[in-house]
């Protein structure tokens, strides 16, 4: 049990998807703007990642693996990515359509967000068994979310500071998010499976 | 119309009264609250000390200076001689290694002002502590200069370098002579129990002192915590600074430390150790209490502040660094935000979700009276 | 309260220095009539007064010159006896000084009264309704400042089943001292006026706060109310705005009154004491309110003191009465500094909520330059309302209306606490203002678009009606054309039918 | 072989269940152009470039036209547009230039009525022969009159400020 959470502990901290291992930062950068769909995305981000990393396990411990089809992998997950996230969509369409409308574009992106994919292929680079796939996809799902909500409320609060013209937008995102990274760096080496 | 004219330049909105406070005033007594233990750390590690601390405020004031140049200050932005760019200088050169060298003042000075600051649109508008963002980009980039201690001169039985030799020192013409070196407690004990030594062992070995007075290796900022402590309570009594961040950074490291230390005391360092070594006294009464950077409420600032405690404790103890403020800082400074918006006062005749107050049915003994 | 709660108990509002004295040790003095006065139509909260004389019309003093016009307004009387001049526009008593419509009455210098007036010996005979029926008629309003119609007030208290009047004797803003005065002089009075206004609520007691900054007012008021049971002054700390209803009813009674609600929700009616002491000469000698006791005040004012004004006289009349301005004042007020408007100039009558008139040095009124907010948060903890100041001037910055609306905006009192403490000078209250009014410019477009809407639609309407009645007699005239047609036809068969049948 | 076929049926199997899932979670797609022309203001004023506010509100719907085309609406019905078409709306494109009246010339009108059939919300008020007046209340500021006038006595004039409509201007700072 302590090193489940452990696990969670260092795939959210400090192997921080976005901040450490650089992936996703596409919705980082574009829904970020205000903490409502930050969260949203944040879950629906959370959703896909772990129904796929469960998904792509079963599919290559049950499909690829024993048919010798490795070769496929890419392939397949990608297909598999894109049938959960249509499904997200449908799903969020139904449910909140607020939500639907703020997420915009970004919804169906995720599908090309290259944390999904990474983490898939990560599990397997890893071999861990499904439980912990799951976990460990989940753990990446929630730093992914964390850092998202973090930096949505960072810019909601330097949306109205009076940031110089040539600052404003994308720069001055970019210098707050690297210095975010920088306070994550705190956790680099962070004993936690010790 | 406009029977008397219309004087738009004769328009004032209440009130009409002003208590007189200044951001000035606040600035200098913050910078009157270091003072003491500036000094003394000016004694413990000699002339390059000072240097480096003149430097750093130098360039601090300097980029400040410029920038507001660059960016056609308007004095919504903070001017010149609101004093917030020394403080910032004043502050980064408090956690800076002694003996450093001065490209690491200026270029600390750089990224504090420009970078952490009036890229964000100058004073107010930043969202992380420019003193601890430059402290932390310098400790990733350089670590070696960044940990490079020196033991207190008066203590040690070794000589301090003259005045031009200590110029020699920041400039970085001649190197720190290897015998002042020393280690911080909290690297120390890092590094030690890394090698698989138990802590009391190490801590009986030659541990570098601890004392209230801070007679020890460490920064400006990190060596007299009593001097730092008067400064903290002077700033407390004006009502400069509130009580929840300072008191809840001390919480939030003390409180773990110590219960970690009763189960395991020969991994854990006690909470005393904690206390008096590394930056945590400066952190919790100067930079968790910079208004810009911290939560606007009380109750903000004590959860601000336990989460600044805890991290700092789970960095020194678990982390890779040795010591961890400025890092904890920095993340709460992100969480900010989040903070001040969840965390309200119950606005009078609204509940806490902001709906109104539910009306009596029936006023209190209506009825009777009419 | 506790030692736990004394510890937790929120601070709010400010202590600003007062300037109260000497100006509230001097004796009251009498103000000459001037040569003409100018009343506003609008002195009261709610519809402007409409006009009842006609120009060079002769009216005494105490006559009506203006009837209340809608639910919420108030009656207007001649300050003096003399002929009206005029009925046109002056600038309003408003920082803008946009003009207002006004009565312009030339004083004949006898300042005769009236003979209509019902002074009444036995008010406590009178019907509660009569009593607010005859403060309507006398146009008292609240003396402290919003100059809300008093009769309204007493009215709806008790057809809300009020059962605590609150009188407001705090007059928290610095520098006045006409309600300090007024409890010092008239006591008794302003105790009948009480007991005339518990009579026409329906109320059981009264509590009369007074801050504890004025210690002669409060004995003299304790002494004027120890004959009567139901009366109690109450002293309260001296805090800034302790003067405001929501803080006031909260510390005399502890109820909170919910956003948005009147006090009467909560079982309590606020009033000023001014108003009682109105209250009073409007029941008992049935004279209406056409002056006020006002305080001249500030760094500028040759000697500060209180003075006793007619409604309707300039506000450089009375500070010329009271000494002269000394030097250039930096702000000229009326009402209090915390919360009063700033005049464009002198040349602007007073009205009946005219509590003070101020000529601030520029010491006083401290005028700086907006800095950067620095998120010190000494507004928050100043907010009698526990709003987030800084936040909500940061949303309007931004332009961010809505924002700034979900953080409490339109809870504001405006009581410019926030403004007071903040080390950066910035002009809290003035973003707020500026949303609050933008807010109510979107709401006045949204109506008039709704307005718009549907006289668009009755304009259509009226078009197809107009196309359908032209269709309608076009169709008639055809019919009818047809049936002359017709009917020519026929009587032409008929004829040839006739003719033929001559013939055969 | 079994690459072809395993593919294929992953293929087919996520495709049915997305079907399926379709099917539970349909949404109506509702373009609300009732919806949206009840928040214009109704004049058919023509001033947005379009066949009257039906016009219009279809073209909003479909994304031709931006939620801030509406003049005489200003910055109100703007906005309230934005928020129920979803979009984002760039301020800064909506000429507001406040509340405008039409106001006629008495020296230059000549009383021939021509005006009258324009006002879309029958505003004008006038007898041939005789000099026209405005209702302050009923005009919206559409201006649609004043293009019919023969002699340009119709003028539009920024509605006058009262006291008790007065904005508190910005701090200059912001």
């Amino acid at each position: 049990m302590s090193e489940l959470l452990l696990l969670l502990i260092s795939t959210a901290l400090v192997n921080n998807v976005v901040l450490i291992k650089f992936l996703g930062l596409c919705p980082v950068m574009g829904v970020s703007r205000n903490l409502e769909s930050a969260l949203g995305m944040g879950m629906a981000t959370t959703f896909v990642l772990t129904l796929a990393a469960a998904a792509s396990w079963m599919l290559e411990h049950w499909l690829l693996a024993p048919f010798g089809l490795e070769f496929l992998r890419i392939l397949t997950f990608i297909l598999v990515i894109a049938s959960v996230v249509q499904f997200t969509e449908m799903f969020v369409k139904k449910t909140s359509p607020g939500l639907y409308q703020a997420l915009g574009i970004y919804l169906p992106l995720i599908t090309t967000n290259c944390a999904v994919l990474g983490v898939s292929l990560l599990n397997v680079q890893q071999e861990y068994g499904f439980f912990w796939s799951l976990a460990y996809a989940f753990g990446s799902a929630v730093g992914f979310t964390l850092v998202l909500m973090i930096f949505a409320g960072l810019r909601e609060r330097i949306a109205l500071s009076r940031v110089p013209a040539a600052f404003a937008g994308a720069p001055i995102a970019f210098v707050t998010i690297s210095l975010m990274a920088l306070a994550f760096m705190g956790f680099s080496g962070l004993n936690v499976q010790g | 119309m406009n029977a008397d004219g219309y004087h738009a330049e004769r328009i004032f909105a209440s009130p009409h009264a002003h208590g007189g406070a200044e951001i000035r005033r606040t600035m200098l007594q913050v910078l009157l609250a270091l003072a003491p233990a500036t000094l003394f750390g000016f004694w413990l590690y000699g002339w390059p000390a000072f240097f480096l601390w003149l430097l750093t405020l130098f360039f601090a004031q300097t980029f400040e200076f410029i920038s507001l140049r660059l960016t056609g200050n308007t004095g919504q932005t903070g001017s010149p001689g609101d004093g917030s760019a020394l403080l910032t200088g004043w502050l980064l050169a408090m956690t800076l290694p002694p003996w450093s060298p001065w490209w690491v003042g200026a270029l600390g000075a750089f990224i504090a002002i420009v970078i952490g600051k009036q890229v964000f649109g100058g004073l107010g508008q930043n969202v992380f502590n420019p003193a601890m963002a430059a402290r932390v980009a310098l400790l990733v980039s350089f670590p070696l200069q960044l940990t490079a201690w020196v033991a207190p001169l008066p203590f040690s039985g070794l000589a301090a370098p003259g005045f031009l030799d200590s110029l020699r020192i920041t400039l970085g013409q001649i190197p720190v002579p290897d015998a002042m070196t020393s280690a911080s407690l909290l690297g120390h004990v890092k590094t030690e129990l890394s090698r698989g030594v138990g802590l009391a062992q190490v801590l009986a070995a030659d541990a570098p002192r601890l004392s209230w007075l801070g007679v020890r290796s460490g920064s400006l900022g990190e060596s007299s915590s009593l001097l730092l402590l008067m400064g903290g309570t002077f700033l407390l009594a004006t009502r400069v600074i509130r009580w929840q961040a300072p008191l809840g950074v001390l919480a939030g490291a003390l409180i773990p430390a110590a219960i970690a230390h009763g189960i395991a005391p020969e991994t854990y360092l006690d909470a005393a150790s904690h206390l008096l070594s590394g930056a945590l006294m400066l952190g919790a009464f100067f930079i968790a209490t910079d208004y810009v950077t911290s939560p606007a409420t009380g109750a903000g600032r004590l959860i601000f502040g336990l989460g600044v405690g805890l991290l700092t404790w789970i960095i020194r103890t678990l982390g890779g660094y040795p010591e961890g403020v400025a890092f904890a800082i920095l993340f709460m400074n992100a969480l900010t935000p989040i903070i001040d918006r969840y965390v309200r006062p119950r606005i009078l005749g609204r509940t806490r979700s902001g709906q109104p107050l539910r009306r009596p049915a029936t006023p209190p003994g209506a009825g009777k009276g009419a | 309260m506790g030692l736990m709660e004394k510890f937790f108990a929120r601070s709010w509002g400010v202590h600003p220095r007062d300037y109260k004295r000497p100006a509230a040790d001097a004796p009251v003095r009498v103000m000459p009539m001037p040569e003409r006065l100018y009343l506003s139509l609008a002195q009261h909260l709610g519809a402007p007064a409409r006009p009842v004389v006609l120009v060079g019309q002769t009216v005494k003093k105490g006559e009506k010159l203006a009837d209340p016009q809608g639910a919420v307004s108030a009656a207007i009387h001649a300050p003096t006896s003399g002929v009206i001049a005029a009925i046109g526009e002056i600038p309003a008593p408003h920082p803008s000084g946009l003009p207002v419509q006004a009565v312009i009455l030339e004083a004949d210098g006898r300042d005769e009264w009236c003979e209509s007036l019902k002074p009444c010996a036995d008010p406590f005979g009178l019907d509660p309704d009569e009593i607010s029926r005859r403060v309507a008629d006398a146009g008292v309003v609240g003396m402290g400042g919003a100059a809300f119609p008093s009769a309204l007030k007493l009215s709806s208290s008790r057809k809300a089943g009020v059962t605590t009047l609150v009188m407001n004797g705090g007059e928290c803003e610095p520098y006045l001292s006409c309600d300090d005065r007024l409890m010092r002089d008239e006591a008794e009075t302003i105790v009948d006026g009480i007991r005339l206004m518990l009579h026409a609520i329906g109320a059981k007691e009264a509590l009369v706060g007074i801050e504890d900054n004025k210690p002669e007012a409060i004995a003299a008021m304790q002494k004027a109310t120890a004959a009567h049971g139901n009366v109690h002054v109450r002293p309260i700390p001296a805090r800034y705005p302790m003067g405001s209803e929501k803080q006031l009813v909260q510390t005399l009674t502890g109820r909170e009154i919910p956003a948005g609600a009147l006090p009467a929700e909560v079982g309590v009616a606020v009033h000023n004491v001014g108003t009682a002491r109105a209250v009073s000469e409007a029941i008992r000698s049935g004279r209406p309110l056409v002056s006020r006791l006002l305080t001249v005040n500030g760094g500028c004012v040759g000697t500060p003191g209180n003075i006793v004004a007619p409604i309707g006289a300039l506000v450089e009349e009375v500070i010329a009465f009271a000494g002269g301005i000394e030097g250039t004042p930096a702000r000229l007020v009326m009402g209090g500094p915390m919360m009063g408007a700033s005049l464009p100039h002198a040349r602007i009558p007073v009205i009946k909520g005219t509590s003070g008139i101020l000529a601030l040095d520029a010491a006083q009124a401290h005028v700086r330059h907006e800095e950067a907010c620095i998120r010190c948060a000494s507004c928050a903890r100043a907010c009698p309302i526990q709003l987030m100041p800084l936040d909500i001037a940061r949303h309007i910055r931004g332009g961010d209306l809505k924002g700034a609306v979900r953080l409490g905006l339109k809870d504001c009192i405006a009581c410019g606490c926030c403004a007071y403490v903040c080390p950066a000078h910035i002009p809290l209250v003035q973003y707020f203002s500026h949303a609050k009014g933008s807010l109510a410019a979107e709401d006045r477009a949204r109506q008039k678009t709704e307005a718009t809407r549907k006289l668009a639609a009755a304009r259509s309407e009226r078009l197809a009606r107009e196309a359908r009645e032209k269709a309608e007699i076009a169709a008639r005239r055809k019919a009818e054309r047809e049936a002359a047609k017709a009917a020519a036809a026929a009587a032409a068969a008929a004829s040839a039918k006739s003719a033929g049948e001559m013939s055969a | 072989m079994i690459a072809i076929l395993s593919l294929t049926l992953l293929g087919a199997a996520l495709g049915l269940l997305l079907g399926i899932a379709g099917r539970l979670l349909a949404v109506e797609a509702n373009a609300d152009v009732a919806g949206v022309e009840s928040l214009l203001p109704g004049t058919n004023c023509g001033q947005c470039g379009f066949p009257g506010c039906a016009g219009a509100a279809a073209a909003m719907v479909s994304g031709a036209a931006p939620p801030g085309c509406c003049p005489p609406g200003g910055k109100a019905v703007a906005l309230a547009l934005a928020e129920k078409l979803g979009v984002s709306l760039d301020l800064s494109s909506v000429v507001d230039e406040g509340p405008k009246l039409a106001v006629v010339a008495e020296d230059l009108c000549i009383g021939c009525c021509r005006c009258l059939k324009y006002c879309p919300t029958d505003a004008i008020l006038g007898a041939p022969k005789q000099i026209h007046n405005v209702l302050k209340e009923a005009c919206t500021g559409c201006a649609a009159c004043v293009e019919h006038c023969p002699t340009e006595a119709l003028v539009m004039q920024p509605m006058p400020v009262s006291w008790q409509h007065w904005v508190m201007p910005k701090p200059a700072a912001a």
